[in-house]
């Protein structure tokens, strides 16, 4: 088997892979790496499952190729919590009942830290715009939008 | 197996069936990725942002051969600012259009549009050039690029070229681009003093959707408010996207008053070709492109200065 | 002997009547005695109806009692989401 | 089984509380293992070949060239599915479901299958399968469909239920009727009859997560599936059955379920996952994309449903009559049914009459959705409601008020009701502040009210207690939204200890009995009886353990707060007992302590609730948003509050997409148009406003702790809530789901017009 080798950086450590020219970095993650947080809902970057961030871009991992992560930094759901530390977010969207089936919840968890990144405080619109590329069919939203609320309260006072 | 590894050139192949090959490369100029393109055999594809390309992919609507990503080549990751106006790389997320302070503040409109399109997730890897080059009519950023003139400067094996973005789509899927030919950024010129532009678009959601209609104004005033020059344009209602000529003949020379408006939505709404299909019928899009035209004019006008 | 309200189109397997007397203790001996009487109910019973008593839908329970005076409403037995 | 279920109105320690939930840390840290998280060595990848057509006749299959493919380990078609069904036509219907035997019968409908060594050869092997097709009429719409000059899907089918057999086949597999009175005379006595017919379009439950399973058949017969499911019970009986594979040698494991809302509840892809494994001697993983969800697992029914109602001058119905129109794919379905049970169940009438037409289309086959067909019969009715209150000039609560089933009404599906909450969901409503909040302009208020039955089943609980006084509790039921949380809580309450010191799982197939499916709000009732059952029999030991321990009688043990208490003034000396201590004492006493429960739970209870929503029309473009919106529903009793409120939100979101947007497209072709997320809208987060929930409490008689179940009846008065919302904002009324812009803005552009 042909493959492409690739070396980058998932959560801060060093991977490297092989991959088919047409296989996804959400394949990659899922199926060459073992990390299976991220979700495939559709893979047409239609539901936000699969959100990573991509050197500091919120993405679809199932809109890129696993060829095009050389030399990229990629943050997954899994690099979220620190040690035994759940990430503030984490913490918030247990704590608010954010999910019920918990499929989208890593999607939503990474997309709301990018959104946090990049405005600590926003509005309730704000976020509910923000987070519009990511599909819940579970909660109407209403828990999630709590949530990130609440932990930008709590990131605003850390 | 066959690994080919380069400085920041990465070569992969894999025997599919019937012995096809499909690569994946990245080359590091745009004379390296014309030369591939123009020396593909079988179906080559650019890769900026792609988001259209690996949704075709996945569907089995495409394989190609040969994918040609262009992020790695300098300049096309950079909006640059020139005396002229701004030169847009044809790798450039749409996100970072937003994030341009210049940009936002001379085209509003065009910012708008690029940064509708599908969700965060998906601006921060769709690039205007790709939306333009999928020929979609109801690309989102492209009946604001017409609006505002916006150019498409094109490398190809003879050479550059730099025509009106308009010229680029010629029916859905189609471009005018030759074979080997490559989009390797958008110009924009600097906003004329007293002008503004806007961008309107109707969706059944908030978000993540694709546009059933859409409206592109680019208004220039005179000290009185009176239109001294127009470009209007619209989304999802023709073959390609329409620059309506009459719209903008009908604004230039009066101020943007109720009768103006409503002639404005008249012209539109007549100026339509549209379609019935899952996302609108054609009464809904004749008449909600005058809606939209009349209402992305007001915000243009606003912008612009006008009251 | 308990008086049974049957549905639409049980009651046209029963010759065409809405309520029907059955000298029965517990819903197993209701349904044995329904098919005896109208055998074109047998399918319908193997295919799943439920008993009302007193406002109470029971699907499965059919050691279940049927008191004296109890209403008693047969029902299709459904599916749910 | 002695077991008591009677309320018995206790005072709660733990039920009612908010702790968080046993499985959350892996759902937040991206642990927790989904259909398509799991991998079994050597595993292939397992694809479906489904037909383009709507209606076609299989002329011939031709998978030589599949099979020659390097990397191919299995094709398989109908034949190797052979029929086992043994005169089980509801079965055979399945199994003619997962693979087309002769005939396609719809866009997506499988008719092959392969497993590979990658997913890129099982597609290139899909694309090397040759098959000759007699393409056939076809037809999609459900009034097209029971025209007597529409192409026949299936000619064996005579409708059921009419008072003679049909002397030619149709459509409509089946009539159902329910009522009482007579409406004709109740009519009579109307001095206002409002009759409208209303149309809804097929919607999809929108799971996020596809369907996906791993199955592996061994040589000597036995196997092992992992799949989302909301029912691995249920999916190994008919695995099994389809496979002719002994139930208790196929152990089913279910996965955390990625949403299901009923469209988990019907086997698709798992026996083509397991004759795949079967014929290849491997594990095969088969993941459903996208589009293939859309086009081929089990949306719900399009309705075309007339009603009439009328009532008096002083708001007294006298009559109500409805005719309901469900399609059901093209297999004979039950949808008319149930929409024609529910659709009046809100209300006291002496005169009511519901009909119901099953009817066969070009469509994939109808599953469940959430409270399955009783919206679209709200819908039609609840708009009717308003619109006489409307032309009577009475508030349109007031109106249901007066006219609110209670407490001893017949209901209009025939049994007369026990203790209901249809009457307090509109009295909170009528004073809740949403009611008289201002509207602003283009903007307009609606209500509506809904019912659900809510299911009970069989059911298994375990409830292991470990020598360090940790408790497990193994149940049966798939937890799609917290149940686990619930069920801890019940447990918990009934052995007095903390919620902390217990951890539920999901059992499967073979380490405990049989479980129906978590379908009709039954998941929390049922689980949580036979927890309680099971509670209170490891109770019996370990105040039996208590009574060896002390040496006296057991009859002078109770049990209070988690601990074994001598009774009576004999022992004043002994010092109480904590399960903790006779836990760890186990080995000594008897050996390992656990309370076990296989029981039926019925008896649920029916419940009722009352929305109310504001939306602004863009009366330029018709599109409708979203601007307030809260949901008042009776909970029996609300065991975990916080998921409680998630259901009722979850129920009110899904039907807010139903009632806006979401509809199955189809073309002239027979072709599903929309089978993406892109095109099939349901609603982003920024589409929604916060929504509001009060949860009302009127104990179910038949649960000792008067629960009734929650999860269906909040998506059945959306459409109509917002439907008579919209009417109110746009001034016309509204009569076809989904209220799409285009619909919106023609119906307004007629008003002025006419």
């Amino acid at each position: 088997m042909a493959g492409i080798a690739v070396s980058t950086t998932i959560n801060g450590d060093a991977f490297e892979y092989l991959c088919q020219p047409d296989e996804t970095l959400l394949d990659v993650l899922r199926d060459r790496l073992g990390l299976t947080g991220a979700k495939e809902g559709c893979g047409t970057g239609d539901c936000g499952a699969c959100s990573i961030i991509l050197d500091d871009r919120l993405v679809c991992s199932c809109l890129v190729l696993g060829a095009e992560a050389e030399g990229r930094q990629v943050e997954t759901v899994e690099g979220m919590a620190h040690g035994d530390q759940l990430h503030p977010l984490q913490q918030k969207f247990l704590e608010h009942a954010a999910l019920q089936c918990g499929i989208c919840t890593p999607g939503f968890l990474i997309a709301a830290k990018d959104l946090l990144a990049k405005n600590p405080d926003p509005t309730e619109e704000e976020i509910r715009f923000g987070l519009a590329g990511n599909l819940c069919r579970c909660t109407g939203y209403d828990k999630i939008v709590r949530a990130v609320q609440d932990a930008a309260n709590v990131m605003k006072g850390a | 197996m066959v690994i080919v590894r380069r400085q920041f050139i990465t070569v992969g192949e894999t025997v599919m069936t019937k012995g096809e090959t499909m690569r994946y490369i990245r080359p590091l100029s745009i004379e390296d990725a014309v030369g591939l393109l123009a020396g593909s055999s079988g179906t080559a594809a650019i890769l900026a942002g792609g988001s259209d390309l690996l949704v075709r992919m996945k569907g089995g609507f495409v394989e190609p051969d040969l994918i040609v990503d262009i992020k790695a080549i300098e300049g096309l990751s950079e909006i640059r600012q020139t005396p002229d106006g701004f030169s847009i790389g044809a790798a450039v997320p749409c996100a970072v259009l937003g994030e341009n302070a210049a940009l936002k503040k001379a085209w509003p409109g065009v910012v708008e549009a690029a940064k509708l399109i599908g969700s965060k997730q998906v601006q921060g890897r769709c690039t205007i050039t790709g939306n333009l080059c999928n020929a979609s009519p109801a690309a989102d950023s492209v009946p604001a690029l017409v609006a505002a003139g916006a150019k498409a400067v094109i490398a190809g094996p003879s050479g550059k070229r730099t025509i009106p973005v308009e010229a680029v789509p010629i029916g859905p899927g189609k471009t005018s681009l030759a074979k080997g030919e490559i989009i390797e950024a958008i110009l924009l010129d600097n906003q004329a003093p007293r002008s503004g532009d806007a961008y309107l678009r109707f969706i059944p959601r908030t978000e993540m959707d694709i546009a059933v209609v859409s409206a592109g104004v680019n208004l220039t005033l005179d000290e009185h408010g009176v239109i001294t020059a127009a470009r209007v344009a619209l989304g999802a209602v023709a073959v390609t996207v329409l620059l309506v000529e009459e719209a903008a003949e009908a604004l230039i020379g009066r101020k943007l008053d109720e009768a103006a408006l409503e002639r404005l939505a008249k012209i539109c709404s007549g100026a339509c070709r549209p379609i019935d299909d899952k996302r609108g019928t054609i009464e809904f899009r004749r008449k909600v492109a005058g809606v939209l035209a009349t209402r992305a004019a007001t915000t243009a006008n606003a912008r612009a200065g006008g009251k | 002997m308990v008086e049974v309200t049957l549905w639409g189109a049980l009651g046209q397997l029963a010759g065409g009547q809405s309520k029907v007397e059955v000298e029965a203790k517990d819903i197993r001996e209701l349904f044995r005695k329904l098919a005896e009487q109208y055998p074109g109910i047998e399918p319908w019973i193997e295919k799943g109806i439920a008993v009302a008593i007193d406002g109470t839908i029971y699907r499965d329970t059919w050691s279940k009692e049927l008191p004296q005076g109890a209403e008693i409403f047969l029902l299709p037995r459904l599916a749910g989401g | 089984m002695n077991f008591d279920p009677r309320f018995s109105g206790r005072k709660f320690s733990s039920v009612g509380t908010r702790p968080l939930r046993p499985d959350g840390i892996d759902k937040v840290t991206g642990r927790a293992r989904y259909g398509a998280d799991f991998n079994m060595a050597g595993q292939l990848v397992g694809r479906v070949l489904r037909s383009p057509h709507a209606h076609a006749k299989i002329l011939k299959i031709d998978t030589s060239k599949a099979e020659k493919l390097a990397g191919v380990k299995a094709v398989i078609t109908a034949a190797d599915l052979p029929d086992l069904t043994d005169g089980d036509a509801g079965m055979y219907d399945v199994l003619d479901n997962c693979m087309a035997r002769g005939k396609a019968l719809y866009d997506g409908h499988a008719v092959a299958a392969v497993a590979a060594v990658d997913a890129s050869t099982a597609r290139q092997a899909l694309k090397l399968i040759e098959i000759e097709y007699e393409i056939l009429p076809h037809v999609t719409d459900v009034d097209e469909a029971m025209k007597h000059t529409a192409p026949l899907i299936n000619d064996a089918i005579f409708t059921e239920g009419l008072e003679e057999k049909p002397a030619k086949p149709s459509n409509v597999t089946k009539r159902s009727q329910f009522g009482h009175g007579d409406v004709h005379q109740g009519f009579g006595h109307a001095d206002v009859i409002v009759e409208r017919s209303f149309k809804t379009e097929q919607t999809h439950q929108g799971y996020i997560e596809p369907h996906a399973c791993v199955a592996n058949v061994n040589l000597d017969g036995t196997a092992d599936l992992w799949v989302c499911t909301q029912g691995h019970f249920v999916y190994r009986q008919h695995c099994a059955q389809l496979l002719g594979l002994e139930a208790s040698k196929l152990r089913v494991t279910s996965s955390e379920i990625g949403g299901g809302f009923g469209g988990k509840t019907h086997v698709w892809a798992e026996p083509v996952a397991l004759a795949l494994s079967r014929k290849a001697g491997r594990p095969v993983k088969l993941v459903m994309t996208r589009d293939e969800v859309f086009r081929a697992s089990g949306p719900t029914s399009a309705t075309s449903i007339d009603v009439k109602i009328g009532a008096r001058k002083d708001g007294t119905i006298t009559a109500a009559e409805a005719t309901l129109r469900y399609s059901s794919g093209p297999y004979a379905g039950t949808w008319a049914e149930i929409g024609a049970m529910t659709a009046f169940a809100c209300y006291k009438l002496d005169n009511v009459k519901t009909v119901g037409f099953e009817v066969l289309v070009n469509r994939p086959k109808t599953a469940a959705y959430r409270a399955p067909s009783a919206p679209m019969a709200a819908f039609a009715v609840e708009s009717a409601v308003d619109e006489l209150a409307k032309e009577l000039g009475i508030d349109p609560v007031e109106f249901r008020i007066k006219n609110a089933a209670q407490e001893g009404t017949r209901s209009s599906y025939g049994p007369v009701y026990g203790p209901i909450g249809i009457g307090p969901t509109l009295e909170a409503a009528k004073h809740h502040p949403h009611m008289k909040a201002p509207l602003g302009k283009n903007q307009g208020r609606g209500m509506a009210c809904g019912f659900w039955f809510n299911f009970g089943g069989q059911t298994c609980v375990d409830l292991n207690i470990g020598m360090d006084g940790s408790v497990s509790l193994a149940v049966g039921t798939v937890d799609v939204g917290g149940s686990r949380a619930s069920l801890s809580l019940v447990a918990a309450e009934e052995l007095g200890i903390d919620y902390a010191q217990l951890k539920a799982v999901v059992a499967d197939t073979s380490s405990l009995g049989y479980n129906d499916m978590t379908d009709g709000s039954r998941g929390t009732f049922s689980s949580s009886m036979a927890t309680i059952s099971a509670a209170r029999n490891a109770i019996k030991i370990l105040r039996d353990r208590a009574a060896q321990t002390w040496d006296i009688p057991v009859d002078d043990v109770v049990w209070e707060n988690g601990h074994a208490i001598a009774k009576g003034e004999k022992y004043g000396n002994l010092a109480a007992l904590s399960l903790k201590e006779i836990a760890a004492k186990s080995g000594t006493t008897g050996g390992p302590i656990a309370g076990h429960s296989e029981l039926v739970a019925d008896g649920a209870g029916v419940s009722f609730a009352t929305h109310i929503c504001d939306i602004e029309v863009d009366p330029e473009t018709g599109a409708a948003r979203v601007i307030r919106y809260t949901v008042i529903q009776d909970a029996g009793k609300a065991v975990h509050p916080t998921y409680v409120e998630g259901q009722y939100q979850g129920g009110a979101a899904q039907g807010i997409g139903w009632a806006l947007n979401e509809e199955y497209i189809y073309g002239k072709d027979g072709r599903l148009q929309n089978a993406g997320f892109l095109d099939y809208r349901i609603p982003v987060c920024s589409d929604l406003p916060m929504i509001d929930t009060q949860i009302l409490e009127i104990p179910n008689p038949n649960h000792p702790y008067g629960v009734r179940g929650v999860g269906e009846t909040s998506i059945v008065p959306p459409l109509a809530a917002i439907a008579n919302a919209v009417s109110n904002a746009a001034g016309v009324r509204m009569t076809h789901i989904p209220m799409s812009p285009p619909r919106v803005l023609a119906a307004i552009e007629a008003e002025r017009g006419g």
